[in-house]
């Protein structure tokens, strides 16, 4: 015989201003089963929660039902709390009344009414829920961090430090990412280089750490604690073992003229190459597409020059599969393509670049070692336009979204473009200035006050190119609301920051969820920042919103906490949410089988003493299960059941509502 | 042979009367039926949508409800305010079915949206598909055109369709067929100060002036528009803007239509290049 | 029928359908949340049953409803590539592109029978499904006495 | 027809031990009934014509014949369709059957189920719905909600519930069909109203992707219950949306229980 509570919150006014709750008390008290109702001011408070143990053990409660805010809020509190008293946490049960009621009905007496339904919906559930026992799964103490810049260096570390094995696969030949091609950072103008490369040094030697540069993900499958990874290690045509770095091949290799990645094709590379000096591994790999050998099978230069005979053309990818317990995704950003602005030219004026340009023009250790020198003729511009907000804040040609760092980084071109060309004019077009963190407002000020830079608060209509070879950049300035005009030698987008191509496909491999704007979205935006909806995989860095350098590195910090935590114990305990087979119904149509996103059921042979085969049903596996019951919908004689949300609790929830 | 409807609007009486020759002649040549719309009346341009909204949907409505009355499935609006308003009426209409509602209301005329709006340079496009092409037979002989769209002929990017409002190059392709070089320059889509041309006419000057300059200076022969406005601006005021100190300019504006004609080896006067402030008989010695 | 049953909106006389709504735990009821946190106000005739997944959701629920006499069923999930569980809205898309099929034949209309895909993100969506449900249902009228699934007394 | 073939086939089969029984037709009267065949001298009964209704693959998994296997049967090509999807759903091993294959103008001889799939593909790829069944569909489309609902509860309110049709349908093989199931009472088991159109709408559901449009349930429903307008329309519908038909591959995945990203959603908002 049920012994059920149910204990209404006011939520303070929250619920109380729309919800009569004591009415709602008292209908529920009248419910069949019910064996107390009662309303309070806050039922997540302290004395809320101890009235609920309170009735727990007095009325020897076999079900409770707390009617408040939504149970992604509060459920854990609540079940907490019964567990404390002695009941079943999967005993415990909540009606939305907040969320789903007082906040979204003003009619007083409609919104009690509905509330008395969803109250009623949960007593009938409650009835029929059944113990519950958390699984606990074996966790595999092994990391994967996918993506080589500075988020996953980061994230690397940290686990590794922390004591457990990591496995950091990055797509491109070395580790360093964006981070790897900036010149100096802001807000301190520190050379980017001088405090990234330890660390891809310190990562590529820790015992505790697989580095798997030119390496991608391909398939992810399993869950939090064993996912089974299967990694492609792309052909580098250069043996590493062998291979000492010594870069003969590539300053003899004939191919010159390839456009270098790194250097924002500012600069060349060679087809044999590593993509700058500092590279870790500083082991350079072959580019197939260009490379002579490989693509008219004639060249073989590099092959002659390799002291060591490291050079191997008949490379092959090759594929790894590995287990891990949880995986950091840091697979970072791009920069939006601007050509879709006409009015800047489309992308086909020379001398209008983007920031990261910038940065390898404004780099000692990029094409022009660090000289500021436009692309089209290597002159020294003398005036620079620097345009903020370009495809960020733009629903209609861009993204909708604010990227966060550009005012910032712009800030800091203008400082260096200062420092290089003394007499040069700095002009920076802006929509706001965005400069929150620390020392953030002081260095923009800097800019403008000690640095000379220009701020211009409007936005630019039209750039051309004059056959001068001046850049006519034309807005208006809405502060002094006139139109200006400025003969410009060149110009720098600050283009939106977007998440890397095809990270929606990695998501769907990873299984995780990603927003309109392609950013993997994080578990909850306020509590759980850096971890998804899938249990196991967490976040670092720019593949969920455009992040500076100490915001990524925090992250990937967090996500680091939060795989040693989970690694902490050798087992994690999973909600007991699986799925269940009748084996006596079970007729073996396979159909669960074939539908199970998680390959989680299983042909089971009956066998009787003597080791002969009976018959063959369908099983569960439990560690594999996720608990989404899709099995459950279509199995045709009903043999399949989902634990807390069997058909007798939802059948009992439907009736309710006759 | 193809009926498409005609809206003249009130410039290609006036001001525009070449536009509106030079329009029925290459019409006549590409054997195409253009059929006046009946009543039609004025678009509201510049001035109606300043004042009353109501208003400045009304008068388009009416003239496309009538349109449909008449068994007309397209009408041509050489007029870039003309077809601006008119088609931007009719994209308002097929997003709202209450405004819809409320204008049959005020003009007691049904519309049910069925009349597509042409400018002229979607009209000449689709001229030389079908068949003025192969009329062609007196090109330009290399004249060196800019291709002028100002801004009614570029922009709303639901009014002017498939092209890019801030680089448009939809008059391109017919230039080359006529036999134009077209010259790379960048002022394809300033303002040339159309609606202030009486009230500001300095504004307009030095607008002008700026526009006639950039097309002299990437070595055009003669700047190729489709719209009245900017036409007198830039044709009817190089005078002015010669007087005011800046020019000096002597820069033939023609008309897409006009142009179109030459090639077609239509008698510059049939056309109406005779009858242009600035002497535009001499892009006519070119055609031959 | 029990007391549950919403009565006429006070005053007016006019019919107030009961529709009852299977949703997944991870797109419509975070997206109901959300309508919620962000005070969006919608017609109250909607009850919600809460699953893991659409792909949970066994077309007899949805018999079940209608048995019961709901006026309309509406069922909701995340949107394709959204799934918590990777690919159960998939399962449920198929599931339910044959079984409306069969209720449309056997009498239980469009109009009875609403689908929808609400993510997390889409407060305003939800809010908007459920008023323009509730009046399309409203326009439908009550299904009594056509439903063909309706559990009716002896007689 | 040849059938003096079939039988010293069928004859053949059992003397050399190739099936431990032969399910086929033979005559009572009139009537064609089942005929179950261990004694290769009693394959001279056997018969086969137009009159043969039956779908004779609906008994190869009833548990009473499941220890005579390999047993071979006389199937028509609807019949051999659904020994293809019981092959596919794990319910017949490959060598659990042979085939007498038939059609109404020829003996095909005896096949195992790959040969069986290849005749299918070969000579009945693409059979016709039911001509007759698709008109009274569409003009049943053409009625409004009410009407069809009105249409179908004086339909089903003929249903006794004797389950005739599940008993004869081959896809039918559960060995506890849901509506047996009590806790919860699924579908109630009183012969009324919204039992009947829960039963009868489920059981056609249950069909989704596996019905082969024999016929065996409406001609054995002694109610004349007209069940193959529902089987017939849900089997367009699969057709329509994924382009399959059923029972022509012995690897088929069922239709509920797999899934394509392009899947059709129209009807979703």
């Amino acid at each position: 015989m049920a012994r059920v509570g149910v204990f209404i919150c006011h939520c303070g006014e929250n619920i109380g201003r729309t919800v009569d709750c004591p009415a709602v008390a008292q209908a529920a008290a009248q419910m069949p089963g019910v064996v107390t109702g009662v309303d309070y001011k806050y039922m997540c408070s302290d004395p809320g929660q101890q009235m609920i143990k309170q009735a727990i053990k007095d009325k020897k409660l076999t079900g409770v039902v707390v009617a408040a805010c939504s149970p992604r809020m509060h459920e854990p509190t609540f079940r907490r709390a019964a567990a404390e008293a002695g009941l079943n946490p999967f005993l415990l049960e909540m009606a939305n009344l907040r969320e789903h009621c007082s906040w979204v009905h003003e009619d007083r007496p409609q919104a009690t009414r509905k509330a008395i339904d969803l109250v009623r919906v949960m007593v009938e559930k409650v009835k029929r829920n059944g113990e519950l026992h958390p699984i606990s799964v074996p966790v595999e103490p092994t990391a994967l961090v996918i993506g080589g810049g500075i988020a996953g260096i980061q994230a690397a570390l940290d686990i590794a430090n922390g004591g457990k094995k990591v496995i950091l696969v990055e797509k491109s030949p070395s580790l360093g990412g964006h981070m790897a091609r900036l010149s100096e950072t802001f807000p301190t103008l520190d050379c980017s280089q001088c405090i990234l490369t330890p660390r891809m040094v310190e990562v590529a030697a820790h015992p505790n750490v697989t580095l798997m540069t030119y390496s991608e993900v391909t398939k992810v499958d399993g869950f939090i604690g064993s996912f089974e990874v299967t990694i492609r290690q792309k052909a580098r045509y250069v043996d590493p073992a062998t291979c000492t770095g010594c870069g003969a091949c590539y300053q003899k290799c004939p191919v010159k003229k390839i456009p270098s990645e790194f250097d924002a094709a500012l600069g060349p590379r060679t087809a044999i190459y590593t993509p700058f000096p500092q590279a870790v591994p500083n082991k350079p790999v072959i580019d197939a597409e260009h490379c002579l050998m490989l693509t008219k099978g004639k060249c073989g230069v590099c092959a002659k020059v390799c002291p060591t005979g490291a050079i191997k053309y008949d490379d092959t990818d090759t594929e790894v599969k590995v287990k891990v317990g949880a995986i950091v995704v840091a697979t970072g950003f791009e920069l939006w393509d601007h050509s879709a602005y006409g009015e800047y030219g489309g992308g086909r004026l020379k001398d209008v670049i983007d920031g990261f340009q910038f940065e390898r023009l404004a780099s000692a250790s990029g094409p022009t070692v660090g000289e500021i020198r436009r692309p089209s003729d290597g002159q020294v511009p003398q005036t620079v336009v620097f345009i903020q907000c370009c495809g960020s804040r733009d629903a209609s040609k861009g993204v909708p979204y604010c990227s966060k760092i550009c005012c910032m980084y712009t800030a800091k071109h203008t400082i260096l473009y200062r420092h290089k060309v003394h007499d040069g004019r700095a002009v920076v077009f802006y929509m706001d200035v965005r400069a929150g963190g620390k020392g953030y407002d002081e260095f923009v000020r800097r800019a403008i006050e000690t640095d000379g830079a220009e701020y211009i608060r409007g936005r630019v209509s039209r750039i051309y190119r004059r056959t001068d070879g001046k850049l006519i950049v034309k807005g208006a300035d809405t502060l002094a609301g006139v139109p200006v005009t400025i003969e410009a030698d060149l110009v720098v987008l600050a283009d939106a920051i977007v998440p890397r191509a095809g990270a929606d496909t990695v998501a769907q491999m990873l299984g995780i969820a990603y927003d309109t704007n392609r950013f993997y979205s994080e578990a909850h935006p306020k509590l759980r920042p850096v971890e998804t909806a899938t249990a196991g995989i967490f976040l670092a860095g720019a593949c969920q919103a455009p992040k500076d350098i100490p915001d990524s590195v925090a992250q990937a910090s967090a996500a680091a906490a939060k795989v040693l935590g989970l690694f902490s114990q050798p087992e994690l305990e999973r909600e007991p949410i699986v799925a269940r087979v009748n084996e006596a119904s079970c007729v073996h149509c396979r159909a669960c089988i074939e539908t199970c996103p998680y390959r989680a059921i299983e042909d089971f042979d009956i066998k009787d003493r003597q080791g002969n085969l009976i018959r063959t049903v369908a099983r569960v596996n439990e560690g594999l299960c996720q608990g989404c019951g899709t099995c459950v919908a279509v199995c045709r004689s009903n043999s399949i059941d989902l634990d807390g949300f069997t058909d007798e609790q939802v059948l009992a929830e439907i009736a309710t509502l006759e | 042979m193809t009926t498409i409807g005609y809206y003249p609007g009130c410039s290609l009486h006036g001001t525009g009367r070449e536009l509106d020759m030079s329009i029925r002649a290459l019409a006549e040549v590409a054997g195409a039926d253009l059929k006046e719309i009946e009543d039609w009346n004025c678009c509201g341009a510049s001035a109606a949508h300043s004042l009353n909204h109501d208003l400045a949907v009304a008068l388009p409505y009416r003239t496309l409800a009538l349109a449909e009355e008449q068994g007309l499935t397209e009408v041509l609006a050489p007029c870039a305010a003309c077809f601006s308003r008119l088609k931007g009426t009719a994209v308002r209409l097929s997003r709202s079915p209450d405004l819809a509602a409320k204008m049959q209301g005020i003009t007691e005329r049904p519309y049910k949206g069925t009349v597509r709006i042409l400018s002229i340079i979607e009209f000449v496009n689709r001229l030389l598909k079908e068949g003025l092409a192969g009329k062609l037979t007196a090109p330009l002989g290399g004249l060196k055109v800019a291709p002028y769209y100002g801004c009614l002929l570029a922009r709303g990017k639901d009014i002017v369709e498939g092209d890019d409002a801030e680089q448009p190059t939809a008059m391109e392709a017919a230039l080359a067929a006529a036999g134009c070089a077209v010259v790379p320059w960048n002022f394809a889509v300033e303002c040339c100060g159309g609606g202030f041309s009486m009230s500001m006419t300095d504004a307009v000057v030095d607008l002008s002036h700026a526009i006639l300059a950039d097309a002299e200076e990437a070595g055009a022969q003669a700047i190729v528009t489709g719209c009245p406005m900017c036409h007198s601006n830039l044709d009817m005021r190089q005078q002015t803007i010669n007087a005011a100190g800046l020019g000096p300019h002597d820069l033939p504006i023609v008309y897409l239509s006009e142009i179109m004609g030459l090639a077609a080896g239509l008698e510059p006067e049939r056309l109406g290049l005779n009858r242009h402030f600035v002497d535009a008989m001499r892009v006519a010695e070119r055609s031959a | 029928m029990t007391q549950t049953q919403p009565k006429p909106v006070e005053g007016t006389g006019a019919f107030d359908p009961r529709i009852v709504a299977f949703v997944c735990n991870w797109c419509t009821y975070a997206g109901a949340d959300l309508a919620g946190t962000s005070r969006l106000q919608y017609a109250p005739n909607v009850r919600i049953i809460k699953l893991p997944c659409t792909g949970r959701i066994d077309p007899l629920f949805i018999l079940k409803a209608f048995e019961g006499g709901a006026d309309a069923v509406l069922v909701s999930g995340c949107h394709p590539g959204d799934c918590h569980y990777t690919s159960g809205n998939y399962h449920a898309r198929r599931r339910w592109t044959l079984f409306r099929g069969l209720l449309e034949l056997t009498g239980i209309g469009p109009e009875r029978l609403h689908f929808s895909w609400v993510s997390a993100a889409e407060g305003q969506k939800f809010a908007d499904l459920i008023n323009d449900v509730t009046e399309k249902v409203r326009q439908a009228g009550p299904f009594e006495p056509a439903n063909p699934a309706r559990r009716r007394p002896w007689k | 027809m040849e059938i003096e073939r079939l039988r010293t086939d069928a004859a053949a089969l059992l003397a050399d031990g190739r099936a431990k029984m032969v399910i086929g037709f033979r005559t009572r009267g009139q009537a064609r009934v089942p005929a179950f065949v261990t004694d290769p001298e009693q394959t001279a009964d056997l018969v086969y014509d137009a009159a043969c209704r039956l779908n004779l693959a609906a008994y190869l998994r009833k548990t009473e014949l499941l220890r005579f296997r390999p047993v071979a049967v006389v199937a028509r090509p609807a019949a051999m369709r659904s020994l293809a999807i019981l092959a596919a759903e794990a319910q017949l091993a490959a060598g659990d059957v042979l085939v007498l294959a038939v059609d109404d103008d020829a003996y095909h001889g005896v096949l195992d189920l790959p040969g069986t799939v290849a005749l299918l593909k070969e000579k009945y790829a693409d059979l016709p719905h039911d001509a007759e069944v698709l008109k009274q569909i569409e003009a049943i489309a053409a009625m409004t909600p009410d009407e069809r609902a009105a249409f179908w509860t004086e339909q089903f309110a003929k249903c006794t519930r004797c389950y005739a049709c599940r008993a004869a349908c081959p896809m039918c093989y559960c060995q506890r069909c849901i509506v047996e199931k009590n806790v919860p009472q699924w579908i109630s088991t009183a012969a009324r109203g919204h039992g009947n159109y829960a039963w009868n709408v489920i059981r056609a559901f249950h069909l989704a992707g596996r019905c082969t449009e024999c016929g065996a349930c409406e001609a054995a429903c002694p109610q004349g219950i007209p069940l193959m307008l529902l089987n017939i329309a849900l089997a367009c519908n699969v057709d329509d949306a994924f382009g399959t038909a059923a029972g022509y591959d012995l690897e088929a995945k069922p239709v509920i229980g797999s899934w394509s990203p392009d899947d059709n959603e129209d009807f979703i908002r």
